[in-house]
C-alpha cells in the first residue's frame, strides 16, 4: 500500500519564479489586448499572461504540447484557470509573443479576458456521465464555434459567461451563469419493479422527490414504489439515488436555456439564471436550436446592453417583458414559477412595458 | 448481470461485486465477500459492523448514517477503514449484504 | 468500438478546439479511448447516455476520489466497459511545473485512457478513464509522485481558490496559501465521506470572486477589507484626461452612490461609509484605485446547485474576520459546523437546506455568533416571530 | 359602568382629537357607551381585552353583515353585556348627503351605542355596540331607509374604491360606478357566506392607489391606460421657471429612466415605451403632464393580510383590459374564479394561498388567461418545470 | 320582515352638484396649503376641499357636527376618505376658509394632504374585538398627539403612512405602510380541555395551525388538542377558529413595530412593511415605549430621506444595516425571518456597510 | 352560561343559543332550537339539512363546506335561508347543535 493522505503538491514549488519573488506585490494590470494580460508588481516587476482556449477535455498529448510551449518561454510553468483555460506567464512582451505564435500554430485561441465569452463551464454529459439529459462537450464546441470572435476580442458590453451542464444536478456554477445551458428530462421516471429491492433503498427514495411524487406500492408484497406522474417534474433526483428508476429518453430528454446570472459582486449583487427557454430538443452533433438562441439572446444583448452592464442588469434595467419582445423569445406557462418561492417572483404592482 | 459462487451458493452480483439477491445473503457469503474486500478472517469487530449495518437496514430499509454507525458500534472511523479498507460503503456495506450505497454510510 | 464516427466527426469543423480530435489523438494509442469514441458517437446516434448509474470502486483506506462506471454495452465497447475516473487533487491556484504536469500524463498513458479533463469543475484533475484493476496501482504511482486525490460523496470536496496574492493585485487574503492549508488539515474529510452529504470549501481574494464561491461551496471565503479604498488623484486624472469616462461608466454605476465627481478638478471623492466595496470603480480604474489596507475576509454559507430544494447563493455569516494562518478561527469554526450539521442533517441535506428547515437563528445560536444586520437583507415582513 | 375613568381621562389630553372624549359624549346619553367606557378602562388597567370570542347573531335572511360580541364581564357591565356591531354599507367613494348621515345618526341613537366608526377599514360605516334583540329592528329601519349591511364571514365583503372621477383628475376608470354596480350585482354573494372564507374587491383609478387595492383585495382593479402620457410642454417649462428642479425631483427619479430633460429648452421627452405609468412624473407635475386616453384597468389578483401563510400582494393576472359598464367580462371572471376557488379551496384559504398550493399556472389555464411576462417580475430560476 | 338586497345607496345623490357636474372632468389640482386642496376643471369650475382629522372611533353627535358644517358651507354634502379624515368640499376659497374656521372650533386639525403623515388607518382593539393583544384608538391617540405637527404641515420627504392593528390579522393595510404599529402575543395557547369539545372543530383546530404545534391530545379519551409550545409562534390562528385556546396575557401582549412599506406605485412598486423592534410592553393609556421609537423614526427619516422618498425608498438606498446605526434600534435574532420565504431575505453577496 | 329546557331536558347554551353539550342533542332539543331559529315546524327539508350538518359533523368533527352542503342536499343556498331564515350557520349548524361555527358553513 502506497502513502496516502498527503493532499496534493505545494503550489509554491508550482509558482515560476518571478511570481515568488512578486507574490502579493502586485499593483496593477492591464489588457493590452484580448487574451494577454500585463501585470505590474510594486517592485517594478511586469508579466505577461497569455490566456489560451482549451476544450478542457484533452489527451495527455495535448498537455504535452502545453508543457513544450511552457517549457520554451515560461520558465517551465503554467496554470490553468477556473473556467478551464491555460494561462502561460512569461516575463515579456516579446515570449508572450512567442506563446502566442506557438498556441496559434496548434490551432488553439487566445483570449477570453475582459468584455469577452470566456471558455464554457462545463460538465461530463455522454462522455462520462449517467445523469446525462445532453451532451456537454458537443454543446460546447458547437456554440463557442459560433460564438468563436467574442472569445478573441473584447467588444462586448461587459463578461458573458456561460455554462453547460448535462442535467440540473447542474455540475459548476451554471445557476449563475450570464447564459446557461442545462440538459433536462421530460419523462417521469420509470420504475424497475425488479431491481429495485437489490438496488435501492426505499425510504431513501421515497423521501428523495421534493414533489412527494413517489409513494410506496400499493400491494405490499411488492417491494417497489410508484410514481404519481402528475406529480413529477422529472428532476431526477430519485434515479440518482435509485439506479432502477431511469429517465432518460431520446424525445423527452433536451435543453433547457437560463440567462442573467452573475457571481461577482461588482455593482449588483450576484444572481441566478432564470429561465427563457423551456425545452430545445437535443440535436446532435451541433445543436442548431440551441446555438440559434444563444447567438440571438448574445447579439441583442451586445446591441441593446450599456456599456460595463452584465446580462442580468441589463435585463433588469429594461424588464423582462422587453427582453421576451427584443429576443422575440416565446413566452410560455412553464416561464411561471410554481416551485417553494414562487409567489415572489409575480408582478406586485401595476409597473411592467407593453 | 454476473453470477458468481459465494459461500458455496451461487448469487447474482454486479459489477462492484454487490450481491443483487439479498435473500441469498448469509454468513458464508458475506465471508466470501469479506475475501475480496480485504476484510478477511472477520473477527469480532467486523461482524459488529456488519451485523449493526445488516441489522438496521433490516429495520429501517436504509443504511445507517456514518455518524450513526460510529456511535452505535463504538468504532470510530479510522478503525472501520482498517477493518474494511473499502470502507463503510464499498467494504462493510458490500460484505453485509446491502444494496450498493449511493448517499449515506 | 467504432471505426465511424460520421456524427462525432462533425465537431472536428469549426474553430474552436475540438475535444473529438483530442479524444481521436488519445484513441491511437489506447484502445479505451477508442472505445469512448464509439460511446460517444453512439450516444449521438442515440440521444441518450450509455452510462450505467453509479459504480462503486475505490483504493484502499479512501471512500472518495474515484467515480465508479461502467458502459451499459460492454460487448460493444470491452475496453471502456469499467471506465472510472480518478479525481486527482490540484495544487492550489492550478499552478504546476511542467515536470509535475508531464509526470501525470506518463502515469496516465500507463494506467489509463489517456484522456482527461484540466480541470473538472469543482477543481480536481480528471483522470478519465480506467479499468478496475488499475485504480490501486495507478493510486500508488500518483501518489509516489506527490499526488493525491480529492473529494467525492458525502465528504469535503477539493478546495479551491482563486489565483489570488500569486498574481492578483486585489487579493485580500492569500487564497492559494487557505487552500494549501486547509486542504492538508482535512485529509481525512476529503478522502472519508462521513457526513449527510456533500462539502464544499472556496475563497476568493475578493469580491470579483472569480472560483464563483458564492454560487457553489457550502462555506464560501471572499477576502474584503474593513478601512476605506486608496484613490490615486493625479491617476484618476490621467484616466479623465485619455478620455475615460469617469462619471458615466464608473461614477453613475456605483451601487451605493458613493463616489462624487467633480468635472472641473477631475477629483473623486468618496463617501466612505457609502461603500460596499463592490469592486467596480478598482476593477475599471486598475490604476488609480485599490482596496484598503485592513484587509480579511467575508464569510458566507450555503451556496450549492439546485437538488433537492432549490439552488442557493451563500449568504453572509460573518461580516468581517481577519484570515491569518494557522487559520485556527475559521478551522473550528468549520468543525462546528460540520458537527452540527452531521448531527441534524438528513440524508442528502446541504447545509444550506438544513439551516432552512432548523431556522438561521437556531445556527447562530449554535455557532454562538451574535445577529447582525449584515446578515440581511431586510428584516422579516411577516409576523411570525418566536420569542 | 364605571365613573371613574383616570387611564382613559389621560386621553382627553392632547391636540389630537379625543375618541375619549367622544365617547364619554356619548356615555352621556347612552348607558351601553358607558358601559363601554368602562370595559375600555379596564383593559387598560389589566392590559387585556374584555371581550369573548366570537358571538354569532344576525337578521333574518343574511348571514353576514353583523359581528357578535358579548363582555367577559356582564355583570360589571350589564349595558354592554351583548354589544354586537352593524357593518353599514358605504354610498360609494364614502360621499354622503347630510340628510343621509343624519338619518343614520337618528336610526343608531333610536337602536344602537351611538358609537360608530366613520369608517372600518374594509369601508362600512361601523355602528358599534347593539344588544341582540334590536338587531333586527335596527336593520329594517335601516333598510326603510335606504342602507343595507356589508359583508362579513365567508362573503364577498364590502367593495370600495377611491374618489375616482368625482375629484381626481387621474380616474381612469370609473371606480365609483364600479362599485356601485358591482355592490348590487352581488348582493346575494355579500349577505351570504358560502365561500371557503372571505372575498374583498376593490378598485382605485391610477396606479397611486389610493385605496391599498393592492395590498388588502383579493381581487384588484387598478385603473391605467395604454397610449402615451400627454405632456404640456409651455406647462413644463412654467414649472422649470418657477424654480421646480425637473430634473432632480422628477427626471432622476422614474423608476425606468424614461424621461429626458433639455436644460436648454426646457423640454421633457418621453421614451414612451419605457414608461411603465408608475404616475410618479404626473404626480409630481399635475398641471403639465396627465395620463394618457387609452384607459383601461389593470387586473391583479390575491392580496391579503398575514394569516395564514404569510401577507400577500397582489400581483397582475390581465395587464390591460376595457372597464365600461355593464363591466360583464369582469363579472364573469369574478364568477369563475369564486368557483374554482370554491371548488378547490380548503376552509381558510384565500384565493392567493389557493393559486400559490395549485400553481398559478393551472389558475391560469382554469380561467383560459394566456400567460404573458408581465404577469411576472422575473422568470424562474429553479429547473423544476412540469411539461 | 323589512327590505334585503338593496345595497347602499347610490353615491349618484350623494354628490354635491359641482362635482355632479364636473365628474370626470377635473384637469389638475394643487394644494394651497396643508389640508386643502384646490380642484380645477375642464369646465373652470373649481373646488376646495378641506380635509380634517377625525379619531373615527366617534359619535353621532360628532358626525351631526359635521353635518351642520356642511349644512353651512357644503351644499349639505361631505365625503369620508379612505384613511378616515373627513373632507369638506366647496365651490370657493373663502367657504374654505370658513370650515377651517369651524372645525377648528370644534377642536379638529386641518391637513393630512401631500407630504404629511395622514391619519392613521387602525382598528378596534380593546374597544371591541376578542383578538386585541393591545388597543388600537389609545395608540393611535397618543402617537397622534406626538405626531401632530406632521399632520398640519407637508414637511416631510414624501408620504408617511402609519397603521396600527390591535393583532396580527392586521385589519388595515397595515403590512404595507411606511410605520406599522401591531398587536402581538408573547405566550402560547392555553387549551381548555372542557369548553372545547361544545366550541371549537378539531380538526379545524388543528388545521390552523402555520407551524403545526397543535396535535389531537395524546389521551384518546380526551376530545381535545395540545400544543407544542417550541413550535408556536402565538399567530392566534387557532385562538381564531377556536374560542378554547385564549393566548391574551398581560405580559406577554405588547406591540411590533414594522417600517417601509408602501402601496402606490410611484417610483418604486408597492413594498411590504418589514419588523424593526419585535416587541414593546403595553404601557397604557400612553405606549411612551412606543411613541418614543416612532417619533424617533421619523425624526431620522425626515432628516436624511431625500424629498419625496417614501421611508421604504429611502432604507432601501441607504441599507437596512444604515436604518438600524441611525435608529439606534438593536437588531436582534428576531429580525431574521425563519419563516417560508425567509431565505430570500438573506444577503446573499458581499455587499454591506459596516 | 345559561340552562335552558330544550325538548323537555335541561341544557347549557352559550349566549348566542348554542347548546355547549353536545352529547344532550337530540330530535326533540332540535325542535326547540328550531322554534328560536323561526325554522319551526320543521319539515322535510329542515331535518334533511340537519341530519345531513350531524353526520358530517360526527364522521368528520366539522362542519361542511357550503358548497358541500348544497351538492349533498340538493337544496340551494336560497332555499335554506327560507329554511333557516338565520343561515347556515347561524340557524341550521345551531338546531343540529353544532359548535359554533368559526370558518365554514
Ligand atoms: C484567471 C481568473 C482567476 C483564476 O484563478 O483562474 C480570473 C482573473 C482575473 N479576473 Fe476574474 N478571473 C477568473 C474568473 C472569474 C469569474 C468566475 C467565472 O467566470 O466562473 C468571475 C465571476 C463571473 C461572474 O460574475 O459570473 C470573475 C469576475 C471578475 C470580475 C467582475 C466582472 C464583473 O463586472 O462582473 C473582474 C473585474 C473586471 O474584469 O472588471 C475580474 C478580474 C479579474 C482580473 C483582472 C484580476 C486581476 O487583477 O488579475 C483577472 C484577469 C481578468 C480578465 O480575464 O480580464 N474577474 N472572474 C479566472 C479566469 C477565468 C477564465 O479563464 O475566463
Ligand atoms: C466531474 C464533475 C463535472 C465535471 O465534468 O466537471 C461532476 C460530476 C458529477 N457530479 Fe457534480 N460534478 C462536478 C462538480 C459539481 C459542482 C461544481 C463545484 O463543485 O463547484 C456542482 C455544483 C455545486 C454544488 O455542489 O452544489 C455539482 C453538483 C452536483 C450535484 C447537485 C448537488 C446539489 O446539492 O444540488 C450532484 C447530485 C448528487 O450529489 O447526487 C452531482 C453529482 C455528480 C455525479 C457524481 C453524478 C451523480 O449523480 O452521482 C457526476 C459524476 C459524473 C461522472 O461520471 O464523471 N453534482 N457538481 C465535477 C467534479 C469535478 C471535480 O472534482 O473537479
Ligand atoms: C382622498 C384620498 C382618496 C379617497 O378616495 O379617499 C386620496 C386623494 C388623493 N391622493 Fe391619494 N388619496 C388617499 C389615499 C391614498 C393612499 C391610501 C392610504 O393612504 O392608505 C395612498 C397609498 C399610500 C401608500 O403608498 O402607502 C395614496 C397615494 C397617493 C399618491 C402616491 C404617493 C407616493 O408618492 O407614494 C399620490 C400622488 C402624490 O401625492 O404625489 C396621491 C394623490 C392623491 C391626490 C392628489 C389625487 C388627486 O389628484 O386628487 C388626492 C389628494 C392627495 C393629498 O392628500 O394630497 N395619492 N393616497 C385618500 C386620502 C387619505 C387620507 O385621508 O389621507
Ligand atoms: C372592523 C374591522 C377593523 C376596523 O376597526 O376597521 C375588522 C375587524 C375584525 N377583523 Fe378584520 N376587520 C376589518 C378589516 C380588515 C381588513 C382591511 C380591509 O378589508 O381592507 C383586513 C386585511 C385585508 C384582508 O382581508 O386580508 C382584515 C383582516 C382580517 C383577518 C386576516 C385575514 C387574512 O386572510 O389574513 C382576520 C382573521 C379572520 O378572518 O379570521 C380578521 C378578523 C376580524 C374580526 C372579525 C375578528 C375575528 O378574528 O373574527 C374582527 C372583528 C372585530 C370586532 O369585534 O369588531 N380580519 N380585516 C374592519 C372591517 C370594517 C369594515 O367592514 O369596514
Ligand atoms: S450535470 Fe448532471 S449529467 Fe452532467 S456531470 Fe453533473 S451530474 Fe452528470
Ligand atoms: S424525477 Fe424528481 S419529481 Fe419525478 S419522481 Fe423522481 S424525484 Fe420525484
Ligand atoms: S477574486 Fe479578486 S483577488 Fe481573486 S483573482 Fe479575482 S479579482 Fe483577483
Ligand atoms: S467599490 Fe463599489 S461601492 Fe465602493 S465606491 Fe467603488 S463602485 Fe462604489
Ligand atoms: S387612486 Fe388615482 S385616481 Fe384614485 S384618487 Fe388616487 S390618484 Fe386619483
Ligand atoms: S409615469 Fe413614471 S415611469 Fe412613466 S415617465 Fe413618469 S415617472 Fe417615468
Ligand atoms: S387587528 Fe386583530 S384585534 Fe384588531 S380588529 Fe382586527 S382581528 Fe381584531
Ligand atoms: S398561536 Fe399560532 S402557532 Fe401557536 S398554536 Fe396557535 S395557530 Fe399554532
Amino acid at each position: 500500500m502506497g502513502r496516502t493522505d498527503i493532499g496534493p503538491p505545494d503550489y509554491r514549488e508550482m509558482l515560476p519564479d518571478v511570481i515568488k519573488k512578486n507574490y502579493g506585490k502586485w499593483k496593477y494590470h492591464e489588457t493590452p489586448r484580448p487574451g494577454v494580460l500585463r501585470h505590474v508588481s510594486e517592485t517594478g516587476d511586469e508579466i505577461y499572461t497569455v490566456r489560451v482556449g482549451s476544450p478542457r477535455l484533452v489527451s495527455i498529448d495535448f498537455v504535452r504540447d502545453l508543457c513544450d510551449i511552457a517549457d520554451k518561454y515560461c520558465d517551465g510553468h503554467l496554470r490553468f484557470t477556473s473556467r478551464f483555460n491555460v494561462e502561460f506567464i512569461t516575463d515579456s512582451k516579446a515570449k508572450a509573443d512567442g506563446v502566442i505564435a506557438e498556441v496559434n500554430k496548434l490551432g488553439l485561441p487566445v483570449g477570453g479576458t475582459g468584455n469577452s465569452i470566456s471558455n464554457i463551464v462545463h460538465t461530463q454529459g455522454w462522455i462520462h456521465c449517467h445523469s446525462a439529459a445532453t451532451d456537454a462537450s458537443g454543446l460546447v464546441k458547437s456554440v463557442m464555434d459560433e460564438l468563436y470572435d467574442y472569445f478573441t476580442n473584447m467588444k462586448l458590453p461587459a463578461y458573458v459567461r456561460i455554462a453547460v451542464a448535462c442535467c440540473i444536478n447542474m455540475c459548476g456554477a451554471i445557476h449563475c451563469s450570464d447564459l446557461a445551458i442545462v440538459g433536462v428530462h421530460r419523462r417521469p421516471p420509470k420504475v424497475d419493479n425488479e431491481k429495485i429491492i437489490a438496488q435501492c433503498e426505499i425510504p431513501t427514495t421515497i423521501q428523495s422527490c421534493p414533489t412527494g411524487a413517489i409513494r410506496r406500492h400499493p400491494d405490499p408484497n411488492v417491494k417497489s414504489v410508484i410514481v404519481r406522474e402528475d406529480l413529477c417534474m422529472y428532476c431526477a433526483n430519485c434515479f440518482t439515488v435509485c439506479p432502477a428508476m431511469p429517465l432518460a429518453d431520446p424525445v423527452g430528454d433536451g435543453v433547457a436555456i437560463y440567462v442573467g446570472g452573475k457571481v461577482s459582486n461588482a455593482r449588483k449583487p450576484p444572481m441566478f439564471s432564470r429561465m427563457v427557454v423551456p425545452f430545445l430538443p437535443n440535436n446532435p452533433p451541433r445543436w442548431p436550436e440551441v446555438v440559434d438562441v444563444i447567438k440571438k439572446i448574445v447579439e441583442v444583448y451586445a446591441d441593446n446592453a450599456r456599456k460595463y452592464e452584465r446580462m442580468g442588469e441589463w435585463i433588469e434595467r429594461i424588464g423582462w417583458e422587453k427582453f421576451f419582445k427584443l429576443t422575440e423569445i416565446p413566452f410560455t406557462e412553464q416561464h411561471i414559477d410554481d416551485f417553494t418561492h414562487a409567489i415572489e417572483t409575480y408582478r406586485t404592482t401595476t409597473q411592467f412595458k407593453w | 448481470m454476473a453470477k458468481v459462487t459465494l459461500g458455496g451458493i451461487e448469487v447474482e452480483i454486479d459489477e462492484d461485486g454487490f450481491i443483487q439477491e439479498p435473500d441469498k445473503w448469509n454468513k458464508e457469503v458475506a465471508e466470501d465477500l469479506a475475501k475480496v474486500e480485504q476484510a478477511y478472517p472477520m473477527g469480532e469487530d467486523h461482524w459488529k459492523l456488519v451485523n449493526y449495518l445488516r441489522d438496521y437496514y433490516l429495520k429501517y430499509e436504509i443504511a445507517p448514517p456514518i455518524r450513526m454507525l460510529v456511535k452505535q458500534t463504538g468504532l470510530d472511523l479510522k478503525t472501520i477503514y482498517q477493518l474494511f479498507p473499502g470502507g463503510p460503503a464499498k467494504g462493510a456495506c458490500k460484505v453485509a449484504g446491502l444494496p450498493k450505497p449511493t448517499g449515506c454510510v | 468500438m467504432a471505426d465511424e464516427t460520421p456524427l462525432l466527426d462533425e465537431l472536428e469543423k469549426g474553430p474552436w478546439p475540438s475535444y473529438v480530435k483530442e479524444i481521436k489523438r488519445a484513441a491511437k494509442k489506447n484502445k479505451a479511448s477508442k472505445d469512448l469514441l464509439g460511446i460517444q458517437e453512439l450516444s449521438y446516434k442515440d440521444r441518450i447516455t450509455h452510462w450505467k448509474h453509479g459504480g462503486i470502486v475505490g483504493v484502499t483506506g479512501y471512500g472518495s476520489g474515484v467515480i465508479g462506471r461502467y458502459c451499459d454495452s460492454p460487448e460493444k465497447f470491452p475496453d471502456a466497459a469499467a471506465f472510472h475516473t480518478f479525481r486527482v487533487n490540484h495544487p492550489a491556484g492550478w499552478f504546476y511545473s511542467t515536470k509535475a504536469l508531464r509526470k501525470i500524463c506518463d502515469i496516465w498513458e500507463k494506467y489509463g485512457s489517456g484522456m482527461t479533463n484540466f480541470h473538472g469543475s469543482t477543481g480536481d484533475i480528471i483522470l478519465l478513464g480506467a479499468p478496475t484493476e488499475n485504480l490501486q496501482p495507478c493510486f500508488d504511482t500518483l501518489t509516489e509522485n506527490g499526488f493525491d486525490l480529492g473529494g467525492s460523496g458525502s465528504a469535503l470536496r477539493t478546495i479551491s481558490g482563486c489565483v489570488g496574492k500569486a498574481r492578483c493585485e486585489w487579493a485580500n487574503i492569500d487564497t492559494l496559501d487557505i487552500v494549501r492549508d486547509f486542504t492538508s488539515e482535512f485529509q481525512d474529510e476529503i478522502h472519508r465521506p462521513r457526513w449527510p452529504y456533500k462539502f464544499k470549501i472556496k475563497a476568493s481574494g475578493c469580491p470579483n470572486d472569480c472560483v464563483a464561491a458564492i454560487a457553489r461551496a457550502d462555506f464560501t471565503i471572499i477576502g474584503t477589507w474593513k478601512d476605506t479604498l486608496r484613490i490615486d488623484q493625479a491617476a484618476v486624472k490621467n484616466y479623465a484626461e485619455n478620455g475615460f469616462d469617469v462619471k458615466g461608466l464608473v461614477v453613475d454605476k456605483c451601487p451605493t452612490d458613493a463616489l462624487e465627481w467633480d468635472e472641473k478638478t477631475k477629483t473623486l471623492t468618496l463617501r466612505a461609509e457609502d461603500c460596499v466595496r463592490c469592486m467596480h470603480c478598482i476593477n475599471k480604474m486598475t490604476k488609480a484605485i485599490r482596496p484598503g489596507v485592513d484587509t480579511g475576509a467575508t464569510i458566507l454559507i450555503g451556496s450549492k446547485a439546485p437538488i433537492i430544494k432549490g439552488a442557493y447563493l451563500s449568504w453572509v455569516l460573518i461580516p468581517f474576520i481577519k484570515i491569518e494562518p494557522p487559520y485556527n478561527e475559521i478551522k473550528e469554526l468549520l468543525r462546528k459546523i460540520w458537527d452540527w450539521w452531521d448531527e441534524n442533517g438528513r440524508t442528502r441535506e446541504r447545509l444550506a437546506e438544513l439551516i432552512e428547515r432548523k431556522g438561521f437563528k437556531t445556527f447562530l445560536r449554535e455557532m454562538g455568533i451574535p445577529p447582525v444586520p449584515q446578515m440581511i437583507y431586510k428584516p422579516r415582513a411577516n409576523p411570525y416571530v418566536f420569542f
